[in-house]
Parts: structure tokens; C-alpha cells; sequence
């Protein structure tokens, strides 16, 4: 296929289509006989992204595959088209939320006992609506509660490719040992700069075993089947 | 990690020279500390409202209180803290704010660590002592990390806030639509199935044998269907060898039997030529347009 | 103002907003200070107009102002963004399609006989849109009733050479299960390693990964008739 043809094909869907898309989809566009191959594809969109630089829109990758949105040096005087100011989410709906996304799959009464307070329907709810998180399973204890997780579209909304690139959560430090990793912190601080540079590259694990991820979620857009 | 322990450095919030351990002023008169709620002075329930609301629980609450004076999570002085979060209790209480359980839940569990910290300590099986704050500190550390993970989800660039979702008018949109695929087995079943409910299994039609004369007979009537005289030899090839040439016999044969077809011959020894057979003079659109065919 | 950036935010804004933007709205965007005459936003516009020539996408000026839309060159490709999920064709298409095929050229009179119910009108243009069956002739009795067969569209599709191919009736009789047979027949004849390779040379029609094989005998022309 003709790659300026095929670039142009990919531009045009994903600025009609106002949601991402992914490889496949893509490659969809094309009739059997002239359905580029994978690899053809992601070229067109890498050479997309480049040509991008330095334009009012980028091209990036999230979960559920890839979209052209406002570069973020744009995003202000772009915000000023809409009179409404953007909806807040409350702190509640904010940790509840973060709970999910860390600690899925996981029960409303787990998300209670961390948080010290009844878990709001309505949080759950509007949460729900807006297709964030879903009911992933039950845990098989009596009354078979819900386990709740999050979704694709949480992702996306977040601009994520996949829980990996959630911020990392604070750790929690051992009453016990807290003397000793003060002190071990302390001194070794000084001493390797290079451990913390690994530590930092290896900070984006969000909660290391505590966060199983979904197999949605985690689903590579380029692995998926042919 | 610094701020656990540089407890000396007042907090960004505190207000005025509170020393450490001093109690909560929940409000600073001329530079006064107010710790009790004045019996002549009319608070509106909603401000204090409001100010709980701030709080999304009992933890919350703790946590404020704990961060508010510097204090590290690991070494709370459970005494002060406990005593703090009870004047919260109280005015609450004194307000006739309809209190969560969860808050008087956390006074009770408050009042019982207080309590233990004053007997002797039970030993464990390894022979360590066990804080009875350990359990209080655990749930503190981890109500605050999803706390601030709430804060650095919040911080993440999200749509409709941060981010711009574009799109671009399609002016012609051509509805397309994807033809069902049929696998072949689904056809086979289905005409194994019709031909059961007819009984028709004895009929010569659908012996194996005619298939490829079948066809063939479809491509011969294609062939002719120009309506003039078509060459008798054109309609077979050579590269289809013996077997194609008798299929197409066949089949020319099949077609004369159904008075589909004839075969022509000017005169004797003259090559053969073959024609769709003309129509029954009695059918009147058959007689209308015979007349452009027929030459 | 510095024109990339202006032209920049335009462009972002028009992608954005999801409807057109005339000069005064685009002119709004901006803070009094630093907003741009409309002669500037013209000339923003016309630039971005040129640079979007031989792109997915083009600017053009309609009633309500200045839009960004699809190029009307793509947009056959990216009308299938929105195309329908297929149905699944009914039995009696089936029926038919199968009566054609085994017993052409066959007039809907025969295959009523069969089916004992009146042949659908569209199921009969269905398949010749789809350019399965065609008409191959008349019978010439008094109404000159079409003759139907099938093409070579159709062999295509179901990855046959020739009609031969297909199962005989008795055949289709002795199976329960036509799957099993067909499969039977396909490992049966995998003995060569030449055989499996022309099986899979042959299995770039479009149905062929779909379409079982059919037993090796229905294909040796030397059972066909003598």
C-alpha cells in the first residue's frame, strides 16, 4: 500500500471516529485485498506522531489504542470554547476510585475497612455510568460480594495505556524498623545515586503484588489476535 | 519521608505558636487560641458542617490531626491525639451533628489503646513487645497512601479537564455494511435438511454425477445467451481433456432433453451449431420478442 | 502574536470544538492582551488550509465559519468505521443457495417443488447482489421462467474449483455430522506432505480458512461421470 495513502486513511478515521482506535481496527478500514499488515500500520502512526511535533494536536497511544488529541500547550485558551468548568470529582469519589485502580479486584467492604467509612452508593454509581470501573467478579465468601475493578475506559480517560502507568504508591513504612531504615536510608542515601535512579525507573510498578492487573487492561492493542 | 521525624518545624496549616502537644484551637480569636466552644458565641451548625465534610472519615480526621502538628504516624502520642480527637467528638456533639458511627467507633478504639499503653505490654511468642498502637498506625499508613493516590489520580492529565478529545466532520458518510459469511458446511446442512423434508433422494438431480454436468449445463446456457448460433466445437476445450469433453457432451445432451437448447446444422457434413431453442409460439411474450432474435 | 503559535491554537480549537468556528470565536480564544486582529486569524487559517493539502483531512469555510472534516477522498474507507455488524442469512437462503447450486440451472418453480413454500424475491436478489447465482437462461414453457445457477464468485467464496467438489447427496446422507466428516476426510488425505501444502497455497480464498475441506475423492475427476 502506498504509505501516503495509508496515513491518510489512518488520520482521517481516527479524527472521524473521536475515540481511539486500535491496530486492528485500523487495519479494518481496508478491503481484504488491500488490508495492510500490522507492522505497515504502526509505521503510518509513528510517522503521524512525528509530524504532529509542533502542531496543535498529538498523537499518543492509551489503552484502548490511539488518538489524536489537543496538544496539552493548547489546552487553555482550547478550554475556553466551553462555558462550563470541568466537573470535580470529590475526594471521596477520588480515594474510592484509587482504591479500585490499586487494590483491584476488590470487595466494597475492603474498600471500607481502608478508608475508616461506608462506602457511598451513589460514588459507586456515578463511577459506574461514567464506565469507569465494573463488576469484575464476586469473592466466594458468604453473601458473594461484588469485586469491583477498573475499566478500559478508565484508562483512557486518564490517559493511560494500562495500570503500569498509574503513579506509584507510597509505601508503607514497619513501626518496627523504622529506626534502622532511617538510618539505613540515610546512609546509603549518599552513597549510590545509581539505586536511586533504578529505584525511580523501577517506581512505575503502581503496588507491586497488591495490584493484580486486568486482563483487559493490561491487553497489549499490538498482541491482540489477528 | 523528612516529615516524620522533623517534628520540631511547624505545620504549613498550624496557626500561631501552638506548641507540640498543646490541644486543637479550633478557632484563633486575636491571636488567642480558642479551644472551647464559647457558651455565649452562636456558631452556625453549617460552617462546622462544612468542616467536617472536609474530613472523609475517622482516619481522615486522625491523620489531619496528627499531620497538622508534624507528628511521625510511627510514634503518635496517643494520650494527646486521642484527647484532641475527642474535643472534635464533643462539639460535634455539642452542635447536634449527626455524628457517623465510624467516628464514635474510632473514639472507643482511641480510648482502648490509650488504656493499654498504660499496663504492661504482653509479650509475644518471639519474646518482642507489641505497641499497641501498631494496629492504629498500620490502618493511618494505609488510609494515607490511597489518600494521596487519590490526589495523584486526580493530578493525572484526564479528559475533558486536561485533555482534548478532537474530531473531524464527515461530510459523506457512506453507510457500509459487512455481507454475513457462510461457511460452506452451513450450506451443505441446509440442503441435506431440504432434501430430507422433500423425500427427494431417489431423484436423478442431485445423484453426484450430474453436479459437473449441472455446471456445465449453467456455463452452456450462459454461453448462448446472446441468442444467435454458437459454434458446437467452441463450447468445449481442449485443455479440459477427455473427461471436460464429455462433461460438456453430457451436459449439452442433459440441456436438448429439457428443450433447453438444439443443435443446427445447415446441411449435412456442415458444422454443427447450437442456439438456445426458440420460444413456444404460443406464449405471448416469447412471440414478441422472437422477432428480434430470431434471424 | 507569533503566527505558529497562533495557527497552532486554531487548529486545536477547530478539532476540538466538533462544530465550525467562525473568526470572532476563534479571536475569543484569547486573552484581551494578546488576541490577535481577524486579519492575522485569516491569514492563520489560510495557511493551515494549504498545509492540510494532500492530508486526511481538509479546512473548509462553511456557513457558521471554519471547519476541519474528513477529505472527501477517505471517506469510503472511514465510512466503515460505522459499518453494521453482519446478520446471520436465514435458513431458507441457505436452502435455496444450496438447491442452486446441486440442481442448476433450476427454475424457482423447482425449487419451490422442493422447498414446498414460495421462493423469497430477496433472498433471490441477495444472492445475485452478492454475485453468488445468476440467471443462465429461460425454460422455454409458456412464461419462460428464469433459469438460475451459480457463478464462478460462488466457487470462489467456498474455495471450490468445481461443482464436483461438493459432497453427493448420499454422502450428505451417511453424515451426522458433516464437520467431523469433512475433517476426517482432510487429515485422511495429509499423508503427503505435497498434499498440505497445496491445501495451504489453496486456502488464500477468502473462506478457505472457514471452509472445511472436502474429502480427496470429490475431487479426482476420474469418478465423475463417463
Amino acid at each position: 500500500m502506498e504509505s501516503t495513502h495509508l496515513k491518510n486513511v489512518i488520520e482521517a478515521a481516527l479524527l472521524a471516529a473521536g475515540r481511539p482506535l486500535d491496530v486492528e481496527q485500523l487495519r479494518e478500514l481496508f478491503e481484504d485485498y488491500e488490508r495492510p499488515p500490522a507492522s505497515e500500520v504502526r509505521v503510518a502512526l509513528a510517522t503521524l506522531a512525528g509530524e504532529y511535533e509542533g502542531r496543535g494536536m498529538q498523537l499518543v497511544e492509551v489503552a484502548s489504542g490511539w488518538r489524536i488529541q489537543v496538544r496539552a500547550d493548547y489546552s487553555v485558551p482550547v478550554s475556553r470554547l466551553w462555558q462550563e468548568r470541568p466537573t470535580r470529582y470529590s475526594r471521596a469519589l477520588l480515594e474510592t476510585l484509587a482504591l479500585i485502580a490499586y487494590r483491584q479486584p476488590v470487595t466494597r467492604a475492603e474498600i471500607e475497612d481502608v478508608r475508616g467509612v461506608a462506602v457511598n452508593p451513589n460514588i459507586v454509581r456515578t463511577m459506574s455510568e461514567r464506565g469507569w470501573i465494573r463488576v469484575v467478579g464476586h469473592r466466594e465468601v458468604p453473601g458473594r460480594p461484588e469485586l469491583l475493578g477498573t475499566t478500559r475506559e478508565f484508562l483512557d480517560y486518564f490517559g493511560l495505556k494500562s495500570l503500569d502507568q498509574l503513579p506509584t504508591l507510597a509505601e508503607l513504612k514497619d513501626m518496627d524498623n523504622i529506626g534502622v531504615q532511617l538510618e539505613f536510608g540515610e546512609t546509603a542515601e549518599v552513597s549510590a545515586v545509581a539505586a536511586t535512579a533504578v529505584a525511580e525507573a523501577e517506581s512505575v510498578e503502581p503496588a507491586g503484588t497488591e495490584t493484580p492487573r486486568l486482563p483487559e487492561a493490561a491487553n497489549d492493542p499490538d498482541v491482540s489476535p489477528a | 519521608m523528612e516529615r516524620n521525624h522533623d517534628i520540631d518545624v511547624p505545620g504549613p496549616v498550624a496557626s500561631g505558636p501552638a506548641p507540640l502537644q498543646d490541644e486543637m484551637p479550633f478557632a484563633v480569636v486575636e491571636g488567642e487560641p480558642l479551644t472551647e466552644l464559647p457558651r455565649d458565641l452562636y456558631i452556625p451548625p453549617q460552617a462546622l458542617e462544612v468542616f467536617l465534610e472536609a474530613f472523609e472519615g475517622p482516619l481522615d480526621l486522625l491523620l489531619y490531626l496528627i499531620r497538622r502538628q508534624n507528628l511521625d504516624v510511627l510514634d503518635i502520642p496517643i494520650a494527646e491525639i486521642t484527647r484532641q480527637y475527642m474535643q472534635y467528638i464533643l462539639l460535634m456533639n455539642e452542635l447536634n451533628l449527626e455524628l457517623a458511627g465510624e467516628y464514635l467507633l474510632m473514639a472507643a478504639m482511641l480510648a482502648e489503646i490509650k488504656s493499654r499503653m498504660l499496663l504492661p505490654r504482653p509479650q509475644s511468642d518471639e519474646g518482642e513487645e507489641e505497641d499497641p498502637r501498631a494496629e492504629l498506625v498500620r490502618r493511618l499508613q494505609e488510609y494515607e497512601r490511597y489518600k494521596r493516590a487519590a490526589e495523584d489520580v486526580d493530578g493525572l492529565a484526564r479528559l475533558e479537564r486536561d485533555v482534548f478529545q478532537v474530531s473531524a466532520e464527515v461530510v459523506e458518510r457512506k453507510v457500509a455494511t459487512i455481507l454475513p459469511e457462510v461457511p460452506l458446511q452451513e450450506m451443505l446442512l441446509a440442503f441435506r435438511d431440504v432434501v430430507q423434508r422433500a423425500a427427494m433422494f431417489a431423484h436423478h438431480h442431485v445423484q453426484r454425477e450430474a453436479l459437473s454436468v449441472r455446471q456445465r449445463m449453467s456455463e452452456v446456457l450462459s454461453a448462448l445467451e446472446t441468442g444467435g448460433l454458437v459454434d458446437f466445437i467452441s463450447l468445449f476445450s481442449p485443455e479440459e481433456g477427455r473427461m471436460g469433453a464429455t462433461v460438456t457432451f453430457v451436459s449439452l445432451l442433459e440441456l436438448m432433453r429439457e428443450g433447453l437448447i438444439e443443435v443446427v446444422q445447415a446441411e449435412a457434413y456442415a458444422p454443427l451449431h447450437v442456439r438456445l431453442s426458440p420460444r413456444p409460439a404460443n406464449d405471448p411474450i416469447s412471440a414478441e420478442e422472437s422477432t428480434d432474435t430470431v434471424s
